[in-house]
């Protein structure tokens, strides 16, 4: 291969893995230094104009993953391809154009914004950073074309703002229009909506979501929802302690789940109709504590469907049916 | 015969921009071994009603107007002692935050302990061994009855104070958002365990959440809120099914479902009104697209169904609206008068 | 065993600040111009003897030299002898440093536990003029000079109503065969009371003021309204649940203020005249006896240090979730 | 950067900052006129019309605070001494926040071996102590206010670093940060535009915090003898009154300069805490 990467897709991470050294207090008064694996061993390919969706609990790596790919964290092991070249040896140069391709919108619409800048100022400051536009009267106005492509009409009356002068849904909207002023071809949407309220959800959900159709953008969509995952990816990958347990398009995932741990979290999601009731069958007790992930599938003590192997042997990932892959001693690989 | 009856409740904050009623005239009661769930938006005055209720106001917030009976008596007139040992007695609470809400630098044991204590007359081990029980009960292993707060994964705090709520056998339990915090596969076990609880469990329960789907799962009665008003109340089923106000019909659409195909998720426009300033007619009038002039100038009247109410002006045609809230451009900004 | 290696571990971060504290001042005391040895020597010996002096006190060598004979000797727990006493200078010490010891650990008990005690009464009855007030006086105690107070307060006691004595640590002239007679005296308690006090006073304040802030950010916490939930009564929140919680900041600065203390003594023991090693440092310094002067900053270090690791464990044992490390 | 206007903003919904900061402002400018106000030379030994010196005279129209025992005059001494006290509270109050606002800054920020190395280093400073230490320094190298400022600023930086510190290090967490650095930002442009301005309010905690124990410092180590030989002080007005042992007999050479010692540290306190109020909010609704 002459080339690193295969040229359909922006971005590619083989095999990454992040680990953290963290302190944990085991009933003692003095701590004890672990290991944490965040992200173990992930592929990952993202298209143009195609959204992943990233599904897991809290802690199961969804976040770390995002800032290995953006180059916020270094990875441990692996590499991250993008045009050709490994971002982890990026140099300052060659960082701050990669910053211009791949942008992110955060969970917390009221952290996200520094409290001490105006929304004007916030908009701005990327294109200074980038040195786009003459002047700042030509940078004001691309600000405001931003503002009111992601539905801030009048931009007049919301550049001169705080944030704190701002609802949550607005912020929101001002962090998407943030994330693409730089006009990137990547961009991660980390828990887009669920610091906000119901009512409003739908309308950030279907503003991303025109935004990466129409921009032609390759996008990664975090959630632990996958109700909410479902109106705006492509592809859903599962993730459960740091691995990706199963990956596929999101509708046949939803139809037709294989890992133990998917059908588990599909189980679990409640329905806002009282005829269907939540009953759990599929998994046991809670995630353990990611510094002591247990030995061969780090699922199997809560797998209904455990079995010897899996207690010892780590599964190995299999394609069961086309683009649909799992990482399951259950299921063996269709083609072998 | 009802336990609870609220009676024109309203409530009042003092704030440095001025008073803030954050609920306003509202009617509600609730029977022996009625779960009710309260749904509404941040801000919509749901957790300030049930603060009222078991008399736990923040200092600047007062009850401006309105009766709480109990039992048939009204809990406003009740000194603050005989009010506290009605608490967690008669009326226990899991709190907004169950992470939060354990004194980090005590034994979980000893929490529980002490709750019993302050209203039994009984001794340490024998309410020891009640504790172990109620673990027992929530699906806790006693083992952990002695570790400390931050030893525990968040499943388990909600657990712990769910088995404190539980304690004394209250006659109503109030619940504040306890899944909120919690990762969707807990928050089920959670719910799941409530709904099996609830099976056993004579008194009742008041659920506040703003999820629809939690109220779907456990509740028997529902009460929509808005802007610090009850729009809607009834049966669980046939709210979602037939839901009568449009602010219900909004917000059930917002809800994203799994089951059958994938339906259009769609919002309501706007924000929530502030309450700072005083509203004239139906609070819901600026986000709604079917707001007539009416809307503006009167506050909608009661009308009575069934096993329940609402406040809307179009009444008669909400058959019709219920048809139009379903599609997605009726909730246009665009449709929505100013 | 793991909190012996950490105590271990922090003995050998004091010894180290211990030994850039000795370096600093040894080279402080003796680079700076002027002959400290005229400063002691009665300018009217003749050159010889002078030369036999800084013989004996082992001035005549080079600099680097003295040095690592100093380090040599303070290893072996020979810290010097004081050019004023002409004796060693641990042996002066000694005795100062019990006085010092006697005085700022009682005044700090009081001063914690008036610090404490009031400063959750404070905040209990926050937005009250009892708070107002309260806070205020905290804090113009905090901010009068100690010495101020303490001439203050001996001259309403000491000499207008002549009930306490003027300063001192005993009554001239009485004699005691140990140490225990001569601590455990009526005489000797009642020397004690003023400087005492004012020391509790100013060190007070800072407690206090940490305790009321931290009482009313503690208040604001779900546990606490959860408390209340429970019908529990209000004094028993406040002891059990605000009160046990709100406490682990005001250890956190029990250690600075500690050395606050320990540094104030200087000036307590200046105005009270009482034995201990803050005056011995000032006329240590004002003589230029630097082996008496290193050798009391020295154990003030010490001092300092040890309050800091008592602090740190007690806050350990205090919060279960803290770990040392 | 931060200008007077921008802090008046900041303190004027805060009673108690205001309050501060009118008493501090009115010690300012008492200094700055300090001789025009004065009406007598405050070294100068004053005589009665026999040729008698005025030793200890209680309060009068000629002399509003009495004389001392040398007979100089007490209220001049008190204006004049106002001088020292602003001067040595605001340089090293700018010194040591500058200073610590940097370390805390750069340590919390770059983290790794340098923060490790910084804070070591505040560790080991944090084990001197403070008043034994300025009190050595100050006599080896002379009496004087440069050598005073000099002890002040060697020893305090530790506070407000350690604090800024931790600080920085809580906030480099917040996506606000990220989000910078995601549009690439540089770390100087991180750390000067968008991570300092949120530490001014701690910055300001300290700079008013560390000129009250300044002063403090200063008036103690006059107090004990080493203070500057040849300017007036109040601590040295109360050194004298002490060692004269004419303290018992004359209050107005006791009282006043403790009161005015008292206030403008106390002014520096309640600036800070009003600054305090604005770093945390958690402070402020109460």
């Amino acid at each position: 291969m002459s080339s690193l990467q295969d040229s359909r897709y922006i971005l590619e991470a083989n095999n990454i893995r992040k680990d953290f050294n963290v302190k944990v207090k085991n009933n003692k008064i003095v701590a004890e230094e672990k290991i944490l694996k965040a992200v173990d061993n992930i592929n990952l390919k993202i298209k143009p104009g195609e959204t992943l969706g990233l599904v897991g609990e809290s802690g199961c790596g969804k976040t770390t993953t995002a800032k290995l790919l953006l180059g916020l964290y270094k990875p441990t092991e692996g590499k991250i391809i993008c045009e050709g070249t490994d971002i982890t040896a990026f140099k300052r140069k060659q960082l701050k154009a990669f910053r211009k391709k791949a942008q992110m919108i955060f969970q917390d619409p009221y952290e996200s914004l520094n409290p001490r800048f105006k929304i004007k100022d916030v908009l701005i400051e990327p294109l200074i950073i980038h040195k786009i536009g003459s002047n700042y009267k030509e940078q004001l106005k691309i600000a405001e074309d931003i503002l009111e492509e992601v539905g801030l009409k009048p931009a007049q009356t919301y550049l001169e703002r705080y944030p704190h002068e701002m609802s949550g849904g607005q912020r929101q909207r001002v962090a998407i229009a943030r994330a693409l002023i730089l006009n990137p071809s990547l961009l991660i949407a980390d828990e887009p909506v669920s610091m906000l309220d119901v009512s409003i959800r739908a309308g950030i959900l279907s503003l991303l979501r025109k935004m990466i159709k129409e921009r032609n953008l390759a996008a990664i969509c975090i959630s632990h929802d996958l109700s909410l995952i479902r109106y705006i990816s492509d592809y859903t990958a599962v993730m459960y302690l740091g691995k990706i347990v199963e990956i596929a398009p999101t509708e046949q995932l939803i139809k037709k789940r294989f890992h133990p741990y998917t059908e588990a979290l599909l189980e679990a999601v409640p329905n806002p109709d009282p005829d269907f009731k939540i009953s759990l069958q599929n998994i046991k007790g809670e995630a353990p504590n990611p510094v002591d992930k247990p030995n061969g599938c780090s699922f199997h003590p809560r797998c209904v469907k455990c079995m010897e192997i899996c207690k010892k042997e780590q599964p190995q990932q299999v394609e069961i049916e086309k683009g649909h892959f799992v990482l399951c001693h259950l299921h063996k690989n269709k083609n072998s | 015969m009802k336990l609870l009856e609220l009676n024109n409740v309203s409530i009042d904050y003092k704030t440095i921009e001025g008073n803030i009623r954050a609920v306003d005239k509202i009617c509600l009661s609730i029977e022996d071994g009625e779960i009710l769930g309260l749904v509404g938006e941040s801000g919509c005055g749901k957790t300030t009603l049930i603060k009222s209720i078991i008399g736990l106001l923040p200092q600047n917030g007062t009850v401006a107007e309105g009766e709480i009976f109990f039992e048939n008596e009204n809990l406003l007139k009740l000194t603050k002692d005989e009010m506290r040992k009605k608490r967690w007695k008669d009326i226990s609470m899991i709190t907004q935050s169950a992470m939060n809400s354990l004194n980090p630098v005590y034994k979980i044991s000893w929490q529980i302990v002490e709750a019993i204590q302050a209203h039994k007359e009984i001794s340490k081990e024998d309410a020891y061994k009640r504790a172990e029980e109620l673990f027992e009960l929530v699906g806790l292993e006693k083992g952990r009855l002695n570790d400390y707060p931050h030893q525990y994964s968040g499943g388990m705090k909600q657990r712990a104070i769910i088995a404190m709520a539980l304690a004394l056998n209250p006659k109503i339990i109030i619940a504040d958002e306890p899944t909120t915090a919690l990762d969707v596969i807990v928050q089920s076990q959670i719910l799941e365990r409530i709904n099996k609880l609830l099976e056993n469990y004579q008194g009742s329960m008041i659920l506040v959440t703003h999820d629809m789907s939690v109220i779907a799962q456990t509740c028997t009665k529902v009460a929509v809120m808005y802007g610090g008003k009850i729009v809607e109340y009834g049966e669980v089923n046939q709210v979602f099914k037939e839901p009568n106000h449009p602010y219900t019909m909004g917000l059930k659409n917002a809800f994203p479902s799994l089951v059958g195909e994938k339906n259009d998720l769609i919002s309501i426009p706007g924000i929530p009104p502030n309450l700072l300033n005083e509203i004239k007619g139906c609070r819901f009038k600026d986000r709604c697209p079917f707001s007539i002039e009416k809307c503006s100038q009167e506050n909608p009247k009661k009308t009575n169904i069934e096993e329940g109410f609402f406040y809307c002006h179009r009444e008669e045609e909400r058959e019709k609206l219920r048809v139009l809230a379903s599609k997605q451009e009726t909730w246009l900004q665009e449709n929505i008068k100013e | 065993m793991r909190l012996l290696k950490y105590i271990t571990k922090r003995i050998l971060v004091m010894l180290l600040t211990l030994f850039v504290l000795v370096t600093i001042l040894f080279f402080l005391f003796r680079v700076v111009p002027g002959d400290p040895v005229s400063m002691f020597i009665d300018s009217g010996l003749d050159r010889e003897s002078q030369e036999l002096l800084l013989k004996h006190y082992g001035l005549d060598k080079p600099i680097g030299q003295q040095y690592i004979i100093y380090i040599k000797n303070l290893l072996k727990g020979d810290f010097g002898n004081s050019f004023q006493y002409g004796k060693s200078a641990l042996e002066v010490i000694a005795e100062r440093f019990c006085n010092t010891m006697i005085l700022m650990v009682t005044s700090l008990i009081i001063a914690f536990f008036i610090g404490i005690t009031a400063g959750a009464a404070l905040a209990w009855k926050r937005n009250t003029k009892f708070d107002m007030i309260g806070t205020i006086i905290a804090l113009i105690v905090r901010c009068a000079p100690i010495f101020w107070t303490g001439m203050i307060l001996l001259s309403i006691f000491a000499f207008k109503l002549k009930i306490l004595p003027l300063g001192g640590m005993n009554t001239p002239g009485m004699r005691f065969d140990n140490l225990l007679e001569k601590y455990l005296n009526f005489d000797f308690l009642k020397h004690l009371i003023l400087p005492a006090v004012t020391a509790a006073l100013y060190s007070a304040a800072t407690p206090l003021l940490v305790m009321r802030t931290s009482m009313l950010e503690v208040i604001k916490e779900d546990y606490i309204e959860l408390a209340r939930a429970k019908g529990l009564k209000e004094k028993r929140i406040m002891r059990k649940h605000a009160m046990r919680t709100a406490l682990l900041p005001v250890v956190t600065i029990f250690a600075v203020q500690a050395g606050f203390a320990i540094g104030g003594s200087v000036l307590i023991e200046t105005v009270f005249r009482w034995p201990g090693m803050g005056r011995e440092i000032v006329l240590a310094v004002s003589f230029r006896d630097y082996p008496l002067a290193q050798t009391a900053f020295l154990l003030i270090g010490v001092m300092t240090a040890l309050f800091n690791l008592i602090a740190d464990i007690l806050y350990a044992y205090l919060d279960p979730r803290v770990a040392l490390d | 950067m931060i200008t007077l206007n921008k802090i008046l903003r900041m303190l004027r919904n805060n009673k108690v900052g205001m309050i501060g900061l009118l008493i501090f402002l009115s010690f300012v400018i008492i200094a700055v006129f300090a001789d025009r106000i004065a009406p007598y030379d405050p070294m100068k030994i004053q005589y009665d019309s026999d040729g008698g010196v005025k030793r200890l005279q209680p309060p009068s129209k000629e002399h509003y605070l009495g004389t001392t025992w040398m007979g100089r005059d007490v209220f001049s001494q008190m204006i004049v001494g106002s001088r020292i006290a602003v001067l040595v509270g605001v340089i090293s109050a700018v010194c040591v926040v500058f200073i610590g606002t940097n370390i805390g800054l750069i340590a919390g920020y770059f983290g790794g071996t340098l923060d490790n190395v910084m804070m070591r280093l505040v560790d080991i400073v944090y084990g001197i102590p403070f008043l034994p230490f300025a009190l050595i320094l100050v006599a080896i190298l002379g009496p004087g206010i440069k050598n005073i400022i000099l002890a002040i600023v060697l020893i305090t930086w530790r506070n407000s670093s350690r604090v800024i510190r931790s600080q920085v290090l809580s906030l480099k967490n917040r996506t606000f940060i990220e989000a910078a650095k995601l549009s690439g930002a540089s770390h100087w442009r991180i750390i000067y535009k968008h991570i300092a301005p949120n530490v001014m309010p701690l910055s300001l905690v300290y700079v008013s915090t560390t000129m009250a124990s300044a002063i403090m410092t200063e008036s103690s180590l006059s107090f004990l003898g080493f203070g500057d030989p040849l300017q007036v002080s109040w601590g040295k007005i109360l050194y004298a009154c002490y060692s004269s042992q004419a303290m018992f007999k004359a209050w107005w050479w006791m009282i006043p300069p403790g009161i005015a010692i008292t206030l403008l540290v106390l002014s520096g306190y309640l600036m800070g805490r009003a600054f305090e109020e604005i770093a945390n909010p958690k402070l402020r609704e109460r």
